[in-house]
């Protein structure tokens, strides 16, 4: 008590070294302040930051609990000049320390710690677009057998033998969620197979504009195999943009339909479970494929076939076997080796120097 | 060779029937389940229980109705925790839809201590012993202004009173009067308290979370930025088991009874699991 | 026994023993309740776009403010109408472009970031990673096992060559952590559903028939 | 035209959707901010029409030739067309001009959301408890390596989160969350990155045009 109140009676230490300088790597508008604490930061209540233009008037623009040393005033005017002061505060006393030198704010165009991530796209990026036109030339490539790709002609030949439908949903991602893409892409091959056998599809959606690309997606694909005639509109439709109900409605259709085959490839969650359990029950042969890992343990269990991860974008290629797409895998597996190479390349360097290897990839 | 058949294709409408069943009874004729407590519990409750006597404990009210099974036990053990040991409790919600569960809590708690209470000393008093701060908008803008002032932010009380004529703000300005903020929520928020409450003005977090989002939420304990951790139905039971354990505070642990719900759900799935795979292998055996 | 007289709280456990009646088998009341869910998901849908996207950002900031700029995406939304219209329909195309330029591109940084340079990150073996474990030697042997679990998944997913060889095998490794992990995480899973389980039950037989307390 | 321009659009706004990662010059996040905040959430509004106009014309077509389950259309229409009336008119929590309360009863946007949206959806989540029942005692045999994996450590991890876990053994709890941490993870991170090698690709291919199934047919 009798301490407090001597400090009360001298007050405190004021911080000291304020520097302040332009936030880096941001769109402007902010500074950051920087301190050495002051001595008696034990016992304050914090510290205030106090801007003037003129560096003689004064206004508080923010407060920060005590043993920090940064503030980031985030509202100033960019161009203009600032002086700042750090002020240690005790109850009502308050120390103020020097002004810093002025400073002024400005916006960056690029954001240097990103930079790694940019060549991190530009290499591989420019890989899959160098195998991409490589393959344009017409080289034959291999693509290694994948289980769930090769049951789909049983499966639609099943369901065309059982007089059933086929259904097919991309799951509950938008048309932003590149699996969605992914999916349609399988969806328009599928979707030559019905026309070709004659069987009838469902497809219900969750949002409204997968709905409409998925609509034309399928119409063309009736349109390639010489059938536009035999492709019905309203088999591709949308039910509801809320996640359970959706669940809830093509699970209906599950029971209610009884589809020879059930597709559930694309974007997913908590409703993987849902689907999958109702479509086994009723019989139906079941090929699932999603990126989502954490929906990926429920189709494995709960389904025949399971595309995981990045089988489904390979999908489209093995369907079609466009020499284009298959380009784009030939470009994607040297990634993973240059990835592969990088881990084992980074270990060693990791494991033998006192490099912060790591850092690379913040 | 009938009952084999029988064990490798069980129909799933009698499984589901079996596990409502065993879901079921024991939320009916409920008997608290005792457990072990896991060190991210105890060292939420160890937390609490050091909030020096000058200091407030902050409890966050973010769980609807919808998350209220396992989240609402969590509030409910803080608040006797806090109580019986006479530490100050802010209460507060960053959303509205929140505010009704709080008080609830709240009165229950309140209730079961001023029930057995002969005088005012041992009674919970409001103004006193706990302060409702409610509700006001943006809960960032919440996190960021408590660091300066809390009575300034929150400048009446969920009931109206003016927050700076009570008794217990007179003593609490900010985080600096804070022991631990305990976040309960189903969201993100946990981590906001960190980022805006934490990193800025250095107040301890904890956080009860539903089991669904545990994962996302581990990594903050291990580094530190959480003080404690409960998840989900068990980590509030473990909450309980340390509040009747260590306080011996008497009255309903409603995780603790649902425990045995969840055990029996869990053994019995291992149990189909088993009885599955007999009769895949005796079948086998006989092809 | 103590059974609830609010309306709505019937109204919703009608609706909650409808859904799990679905269990037993499809029925009229699944049929009704699955109905109804998709039509006030929709009314609820129509309502949230109206009120908190169209009049706050559309609305009132062009009509009642005059910010003319959003004349902009005011025609370019009421292009997707144009599908009802066949000679002009291809025009739908333009507002899917937009949305589907626009994410697509934005996906690309972010997942690049996310996928392939923190996995990275995590998985090279240095001291600083063995501490983050925060399991004292042990960490060592942990980064090794995630770091082979990493590399042989990846060869999981070479397509171009035949899975024969070494490549044969680091891929069956590779699948059997892969396998491992599905396990773990399916049965980590199971208490969570159970935990909301149990509120749905809580609130039937608490809520509404009044027979836990 | 009637491809190109699309074509043009999306490479446009895909560029627009990269260069936004990078650039916090307010001159890229302001245009940037435009395209998340207005134009595209008012684009997904106008989709909503769409969507609705499908969704009626499937259940109209039913009623019409009276296909099973026909009555139900009904339903969904006429709560459909109720909701909507008292969520446009009525506002979001009651508050405009159509009355959404009776004595002591009121059935506001909100409310309808809390009693009725809330319990179908929260109980269509719980179906999950049975149904990993069910996916687990069909699906967890040791038919296969992989299955007898995938079966025993399910089954340590079910028993491990188990507040019984560790009188079986004290290590269990301990060993289930290695499992968690170590070969999930590891799978786990083998499979995203791969994902991420599909997604850039399908991306750049999205960006670039060469992948134009999306277009659909008609018009060159």
């Amino acid at each position: 008590m009798a301490v407090i109140l001597l400090i009360g009676l001298i007050g405190v230490a004021p911080p000291t070294h304020v520097r302040a300088y332009d936030t880096p790597d941001d769109g402007g508008g902010s500074i950051m302040v920087e301190w050495h604490l002051s001595q008696d930061d034990a016992i304050l209540d914090g510290y205030e930051i106090y801007r003037s233009n003129d560096g003689d008037v004064y206004e508080k623009v923010g407060f920060i609990g005590r043993n920090r040393t940064r503030y980031e005033d985030s509202n100033t005017e960019d161009g203009e000049n600032y002086f700042y002061k750090v002020v240690a505060l005790k109850d009502t006393l308050k120390m103020y320390s020097q002004a810093s030198q002025p400073v002024m704010s400005s916006p960056q165009w690029f954001d240097l710690p990103k930079l790694n991530i940019l060549i991190a796209c530009v290499i591989f990026g420019g890989l899959i677009l160098y195998f991409v036109y490589h393959a344009r030339k017409g080289k034959e490539l291999y693509i290694r057998k994948i289980a769930g790709l090769q049951a789909i002609d049983d499966a639609v030949g099943r369901a065309t033998e059982m007089g059933k439908p086929i259904l097919y949903t991309t799951g509950t991602g938008l048309i932003g969620d590149i699996a969605t893409i992914a999916s349609l892409n399988i969806l328009g091959e599928i979707a030559k197979k019905c026309a070709r056998y004659d069987t009838q599809l469902i497809n219900p959606h969750l949002d409204p504009i997968v709905y409409t690309v998925a609509r034309e997606v399928v119409k063309e694909s009736y349109t390639q195999v010489g059938r536009p005639d035999a492709f019905d509109p309203d088999s591709v439709y949308f039910i509801t943009d809320l996640q359970f109900a959706y669940a809830a409605a093509v699970s209906g259709i599950m029971v209610r339909e009884k589809p020879a085959t059930n597709f559930l490839i694309g974007w997913f969650m908590a409703e993987s479970l849902i689907l999958a359990e109702t479509g086994a029950s009723t019989g139906a042969i079941q090929i699932a494929g999603t990126d989502r890992v954490p929906q990926l343990p429920f189709f494995i269990t709960a389904c025949d076939y399971t595309l995981i991860g990045e089988e489904l974008y390979a999908a489209s290629a093995y369907i079609s076997k466009e020499p284009l797409l298959l380009g784009a895998i030939k470009g994607e597996d040297l990634g993973k080796l240059i990835i592969g190479a990088a881990l084992i390349a980074g270990s060693i360097i990791g494991l033998l120097t006192k490099l912060p290897i790591l850092n690379l990839f913040k | 060779m009938k009952i084999i058949d029988i064990l490798a294709k069980i129909d799933r409408r009698i499984i589901y029937l079996i596990l409502l069943v065993v879901v079921i009874l024991p939320l009916i004729f409920p008997s608290a389940q005792s457990v072990r407590v896991m060190p991210p519990v105890e060292k939420f409750f160890n937390a609490v229980d050091n909030i020096p006597e000058e200091k407030a404990l902050i409890i966050d009210f973010d769980y609807t109705p919808q998350d209220m099974p396992e989240l609402e036990p969590m509030a409910i053990a803080l608040l006797r925790h806090a109580f019986k040991k006479r530490i100050k409790v802010l209460a507060l919600s960053l959303y509205v839809q929140p505010l009704g569960l709080a008080q609830r809590a709240l009165t229950q708690v309140t209730e079961e201590f001023n029930s057995t209470a002969e005088t005012s000393a041992d009674s919970i008093i409001y103004g006193r012993d706990y302060v409702f701060l409610g509700w006001q908008v943006g809960p960032i803008l919440a996190m960021l202004s408590m660091g300066e002032s809390i009575t300034n932010f929150y400048n009446i009380d969920y009931y109206g009173n003016r927050t700076d004529t009570l008794l217990l703000m007179k003593h609490i300005k900010n985080y600096n009067n804070v022991g631990i903020v305990a976040a309960l929520s189903p969201s993100d928020i946990p981590r906001y308290w960190v980022a805006y409450a934490q990193n800025r003005f250095g107040v301890a977090v904890g956080a009860g979370v539903t089991s669904v989002s545990a994962s996302e939420f581990y990594p903050y304990l291990q580094t530190g930025q959480f003080s404690g951790l409960m998840i989900g139905m068990k980590g509030a039971a473990e909450y309980e088991e340390m509040v009747e354990k260590e306080l011996s505070v008497a009255g309903r642990r409603k995780a603790s009874e649902s425990l045995p719900s969840i055990t029996y759900a869990h053994l019995l799935i291992i149990a189909f699991i088993i009885i599955g795979n007999i009769g895949h292998f005796v079948k086998r055996r006989q092809k | 026994m103590n059974i609830s007289l609010d309306p709505w709280i019937w109204i919703s456990a009608l609706l909650t023993v409808s859904i799990f009646s679905f269990l037993y088998r499809d029925n009229p009341f699944y049929r009704f309740a699955e109905h109804i869910f998709v039509g006030v998901a929709n009314g609820w849908a129509v309502t949230f776009y109206w009120h908190n996207i169209l009049v706050p950002s559309l609305f009132d900031p062009l009509f009642r403010r005059g910010q003319l700029l959003l004349i902009i995406p005011f025609i370019i939304g009421i292009l997707y109408l144009t599908r009802f219209i066949p000679r002009v329909s291809w025009l739908v195309r333009i507002p899917i472009g937009i949305t589907m330029g626009y994410y697509v591109g934005a996906s690309i940084p972010a997942d690049v970031q996310a996928y392939i340079i923190k996995q990275t990150q995590g998985t090279i073996l240095t001291s600083q990673n063995f501490q983050a474990w925060n399991a004292g030697n042990m960490g060592v042997v942990w980064s090794i096992i995630l770091f082979v679990g990493v590399i042989c998944t990846l060869s999981y997913f070479y397509f171009s060559k035949e899975h024969k060889g070494v490549l044969g095998i680091t891929s069956r490794i590779g699948i059997i952590f892969v396998m491992i992990g599905f396990g773990a995480a399916f049965g980590y899973t199971v208490m969570a559903r159970i935990s909301l389980l149990i509120g749905r039950l809580q609130f039937l037989l608490g809520d509404w028939l009044g027979v836990i307390h | 035209m009637k491809k190109g321009l699309p074509l043009i659009l999306v490479f446009i706004c895909g560029i627009l959707g990269i260069i936004q990662y990078f650039a916090p010059h307010p001159v890229v996040q302001d245009t940037d901010n435009f395209f998340r905040n207005n134009l595209l959430k008012i684009l997904a509004a106008f989709a909503l029409v769409l969507g609705l106009g499908s969704l009626l014309k499937v259940h109209m077509d039913k009623i019409k030739r009276k296909r099973e389950n026909w009555q139900y259309s009904w339903v969904l229409i006429i709560v459909f067309i109720i909701t909507s009336i008292i969520g446009l008119f009525g506002g979001v929590t009651g508050e405009g001009p159509l009355p959404t309360r009776i004595g002591s009863f009121s059935f506001d946007n909100q409310t309808i959301y809390d009693n009725v949206i809330v319990p179908l959806g929260s109980t269509m989540f719980a179906l999950l408890a049975f149904f990993m029942a069910s996916a687990a005692y069909r699906a967890f045999r040791a038919r296969s390596t992989e299955a007898t994996l995938l079966l025993a450590s399910a089954f340590i991890v079910m028993l491990g989160v188990l507040p019984l876990g560790d009188r079986i053994s004290p290590h269990l709890p301990s060993f289930a969350q290695w499992i968690m941490d170590v070969p999930n993870v590891a799978g786990q991170r083998g499979i995203l990155i791969g994902v991420a090698f599909g997604i850039l690709a399908t991306a750049l291919k999205i960006i670039l045009g060469i992948e134009r199934s999306w277009l659909g047919g008609g018009g060159e």
